[in-house]
């Protein structure tokens, strides 16, 4: 039975729905916890629920190092950018720990960070640093973009017995969604449609597949059919599922919020460069963020982001319109 | 009103510079009220997250009376009081706060990264910790240049604790930099009181302490003092310009506002909630004897008493302050804003 | 008048020339300068060759307040795997403060790190990180092949007005070749054809370049020319050069040390699918690292990384042989 | 030979006790010495950087002579020494130096990254100062899963500069953990020097004083001496077992070797250098007296003296510590690599 309820929920109803079950997984972050009125303090205790310091090395380095000992630590790092102070716990020390030894361990551990925070955070607040943590064998990196991808893929985080990388859409969080109630798991590396289309394929993650969505309303009015794929997880990412839409397409939009070099828009081109080259009937098109930081004023931010017009000025140009 | 600071002829702190303290604390007072008040009075005028220094402004300003002419101040993100200070134009500084052409960085900053050079003001960081290195590095500048600067790095108590407030105290002390670590103990960190956080504070030490890990002086001063604030700095400074190296501060005093605004998503506009003190904790008491101690309040009372402030030159103080505050706010209203193709512009120099 | 030197020494080259050029250069890092007589202490004193703990936060932010303040500060980073305990300031500080200031201040920097160290160093120093820096306005990438590149790179580097990240190769720097007397600056954003042909376009960096090299020496025999480019900076990275010369072969492979979605042959292939899609006569194949971190053991480390073999696979692969 | 720590009765370490410590100390000698002399019998065996814990024997045996069967230990990348004490195959251990598939990690590792949590060694980290957050992460689920573990973490005096180091110790003493902080100072980090670095060595203070920074008790050691180390951490141990949280023991020692093998770019194969006190600066004395004090002379001494160890019983545990390595270096060389494709496994769990 599915509820409606707000992404920001959804993923806090997994992570209670996880920590009642396995008493391995722990909670921490800064501003958290504060005080033994806190819900989850009052479930779960102040030895599994913790206020940490601003300490981001060491927030991540007692993670990888409890969750080698025997805990499942998921750590509430609040804005992904804070994670670069640390980024080599992310990117150096959870996901070779395990190689390194011949498989003698294992890392379980959920870091959960927001991004992309398009409302006048400016230059270090607002940025999407997802392309940083793509290609690092032994990371896993979700990025839900609904109440239900939100709840299933931090169920799916917590249980995996890898580190993982679950990076929340700041613009997403008040968004309401039908969430399926109890046990409800998405396994990585599995695309999801989320509108099925027949003559562009359109593929985007987190606050973008909003746009998209939109962007392919307006299209349908004008009677051009666009399919949707959410790869809901980049790391490993589903390549077969948006091959397979092209196959049936022969066009590609791809719609990132990051800035052309640091998207997954372009690591997707690539690879249907070299596996879906065959298919395509138009040159792959990708709406991206323009190569600046992120200005704080309204229109300057706004001039700079993808947009719904911008996409379907792509989709269009894909179709030679 | 006196804007510049003026020369301190004697050793002790003449009434020309005490009146200027008092007007600048005055002069920040009242620029973060406005900036309060506009999220009242103009509902998403100001995006993304605003950070007030009132409850500071005895603390910024006594540090910053000690200093020399070129003297760079680097505090972090919750960056309104030093630039006022520095003589910065408060009209700008709104404006860049509203997202406009006008304002300090023409918008593309905010309220978070207010930058002023030509006033000693070279910029600041968001991220945690991360501008005290840059402090450091703009202490480098001047041993390397041999300019005699002296750096003023402020930052808070839950800065203390990230790895580059380490890093970077140890480097200076080494090198022995022309820099003075000012840490702003306003007790909390978001929602976090410091001893939740901080092993000092939770084993009833001083942060101040933390200046043992690299053999410089530390000490903790009440910074709702300014004449105290400025006697330790001063000679933190002193020591700094002697070439002798960095001294780590404790300023202690109580931030007023809550952290900052609330955080939600657009369209919902943004709104300054109750102090965390009262909203985490409950801790009523504490918040009113905070207010109790306002530093303004404290310091009019003793210059009064020193018969250094009249009850109407205060007045007068006010009432200018509160005029050219209000030709700030309107100015920054009525600027435009920014023309999006300018976006582009600044990637690269 | 071009001297046969060492790659390494072509960089220090570079860094004594500009250090003597211009007084606001200093260098620093760990384990240099140690005593009075090191060379470069004894040329430019201790004042603008110093020593550093182990502390790359610091030793960064240090250098990013330096270079705002008027200074121009080259910091030796040795294995760029060890910025990533403090990437925010790579690419969180150093690139954004222009930006948010509205372009009142500059921060000319050059942060050295050497990569790619495929010698036994396992899991945590062997890796390319590049993909980590690419996308972010505002800060540049060098990837200097050979040492004439290594010393043009360098001072171009050190004379430009923003942040830049020279990676140097670690199995390059015993390397020779012959490197320019004098003043010798290359500009970023311009590809450098290290070989002509007509076949078959492939892109390369690196020591990924030497081993296109010898693949293409060898494909020669075989009949099968071969155009090898290397970008030399990735950011800017010179697509047109890439575009152009596909236009000229109509094929395209793609040599990368990294994983392959770590890999600038992704962002490459993605661009061509974009921009030089009608060109191509066959899909662009990639030849890249494989998904696992790297391993101590030398037949492990050799079975992962790109090899002269699975070049020559590649280029015939995309001839169709 | 003993391999396993007998336990100690009597309040004072017994003489069981005593002589295996000896011996642990010189297995580690001795397979130390066998992996430096790889490097010139069998050139190109050994890949990549190697770390010797050759001079650290005392300290490493005397602080692990305290532990309970269940604490681990988490050190560096130079991390041959502990695993040794611990009870790890030291055949499988030369077999993973030399890169092999009967090697502790079946060759993925490598000399910097040995583990063994079978041993109570999780493994290690070649980035300096992240294990000290990973072995406070141990202890934080020794806490949580109220294991009764204490944790050993040992890291070096330039690691002690990291931000890692700071934001763990703080962490670790707000919380409580169940860990002791063994700060290995032998007075290099590769070329530098401790007082080229650190804030306290430049102002003459020991580096212990960095506890100050947490209001952990702090105290300094002679690593030459294992019973000193070991009254030393057998009290912090106690203190952190009776959840009394963490304390910082800086143990002064040198290191015998180079820090590692020279960096070369094959084909040139590596090789062991002189010692940076000579190499670099030419401080020829001062190595003497290192090697003068060295710890297994000195306990050796001690022991005999003290009647504890007879001329026979030592040339005994000599032999078959010798014949012990001599066989671990014949099992490495003859074990077979692994088949290439096994790269491919161990990324996911
Ligand atoms: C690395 C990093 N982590 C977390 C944050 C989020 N954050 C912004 S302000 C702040 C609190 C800082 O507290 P303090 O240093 O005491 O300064 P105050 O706000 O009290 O002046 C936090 C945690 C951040 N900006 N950067
Ligand atoms: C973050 C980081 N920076 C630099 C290095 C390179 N490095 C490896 S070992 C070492 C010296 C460490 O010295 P110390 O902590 O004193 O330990 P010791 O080698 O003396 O045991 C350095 C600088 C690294 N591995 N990681
Ligand atoms: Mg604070
Ligand atoms: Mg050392």
């Amino acid at each position: 039975m599915p509820s409606e309820m707000m992404y920001a929920q959804a993923m806090a109803t997994a992570i209670t729905e996880e920590m009642t079950r396995d008493s391995n997984v722990i909670f921490y972050g800064q501003n958290l916890g504060m005080t033994d009125r806190d819900p989850l303090v009052r479930k779960f205790g102040k030895s599994r629920v913790r206020i940490t310091p601003i300490s981001e090395t060491a927030e991540m380095g007692i993670a990888v190092g409890a969750a080698m000992t025997g805990l499942r630590p998921v750590v509430e790092l609040w804005m992904s950018e804070f994670m670069l102070v640390a980024m080599g716990q992310l990117l150096n020390e959870a996901p070779r720990l395990r190689y390194m030894s011949g498989g003698q361990i294992k890392v379980p551990l959920v870091f959960k960070a927001g991004y992309g925070f398009a409302a006048g955070w400016a230059g270090q607040h607002s940025n999407c640093i997802y392309h940083t943590m793509m290609g690092i064998p032994g990371l896993k990196v979700a990025l839900p973009s609904t109440p239900a991808d939100a709840k299933g893929l931090m169920a799916a985080s917590i249980r995996d017995d890898n580190p993982v990388m679950y990076l929340h859409h700041y613009m997403t969080m008040l968004g309401k969604g039908p969430v399926p109630d109890g046990d409800y798991v998405i396994p990585f590396g599995v695309a999801d449609v989320k509108r099925p289309g027949s003559d562009v394929t359109l593929v985007a993650t987190g606050w973008m597949v909003t746009k998209s969505l939109a962007a392919a309303e307006t299209l349908a009015k004008e009677g051009i059919s666009v399919e949707v794929i959410d790869p809901r997880t980049i790391a490993p990412l589903d390549v077969d599922t948006i091959v397979n839409s092209v196959k049936k397409t022969g066009r590609l939009v791809l719609v990132d919020q990051a800035p052309r070099h640091a998207s997954v828009a372009a690591i997707i081109a690539g690879e249907v460069a070299e596996r879906g080259f065959h298919h395509l009937k138009a040159p792959v098109k990708m709406v991206t963020a323009l190569d600046t930081s992120i200005p704080y004023s309204e229109p300057l931010e706004k001039y700079v982001l993808p947009s719904e017009e911008k996409i379907v000025w792509a989709v269009k140009s894909v179709l030679g319109k | 009103m006196p804007k510049k600071m003026p020369k301190n002829n004697k050793k002790a702190l003449g009434k020309e510079r005490l009146i200027w303290m008092y007007t600048q604390m005055l002069r920040i007072r009242e620029f973060e009220e406005r900036v309060k008040r506009t999220f009242v009075e103009h509902p998403g005028v100001i995006r993304g997250h605003t950070h007030l220094a009132d409850g500071a402004e005895a603390s910024i300003v006594g540090a910053l009376a000690t200093r020399n002419e070129n003297d760079l101040a680097m505090p972090s993100y919750r960056c309104h009081g030093y630039p006022i200070v520095l003589g910065t134009s408060v009209k700008k500084m709104m404006a860049e706060i509203y997202g406009r052409k006008d304002g300090l960085c023409q918008g593309f900053g905010g309220s978070m990264h207010l930058a002023d050079p030509a006033h000693h003001f070279p910029g600041t960081s968001g991220i945690i910790g991360q501008a005290i290195a840059h402090a450091t590095g703009a202490a480098l500048t001047a041993q390397v240049k041999k300019t005699g600067q002296v750096i003023y790095c402020f930052f808070g108590d839950g800065a203390s604790k990230q790895g580059a407030f380490y890093e970077s105290l140890n480097m200076a002390a080494v090198w022995k930099l022309p820099i003075v670590y000012i840490l702003e103990n306003n007790q909390y960190q978001v929602y976090t009181r410091v001893e939740l956080e901080d092993a000092n504070a939770a084993a009833g030490d001083p942060l101040s302490r933390k200046a043992q890990a690299f053999s410089i002086p530390g000490v903790t001063v009440d910074g709702t003092d300014p004449l105290r604030v400025y006697d330790a700095v001063e000679k933190a400074v002193k020591r700094a310009r002697a070439g002798l190296g960095p001294s780590l501060i404790e300023s202690k005093f109580y931030r007023f506002s809550a952290h900052g605004n609330a955080i939600t998503v657009p369209p919902v506009p943004t709104q300054f909630p109750e102090h965390e003190a009262i909203e985490t904790y409950g801790r009523k008491a504490e918040y009113a004897a905070a207010r109790a101690r306002d530093p303004i309040l404290l310091f009019r009372k003793k210059l009064k008493s020193k018969g250094v402030l009249s009850e109407p030159a205060a007045k007068q103080i006010e009432d200018s302050v509160r005029a050219e505050l209000e030709q700030a706010v309107q100015f920054a209203l009525a600027s435009p804003f920014p023309s999006p193709e300018e976006a582009t512009k600044y990637v690269y120099a």
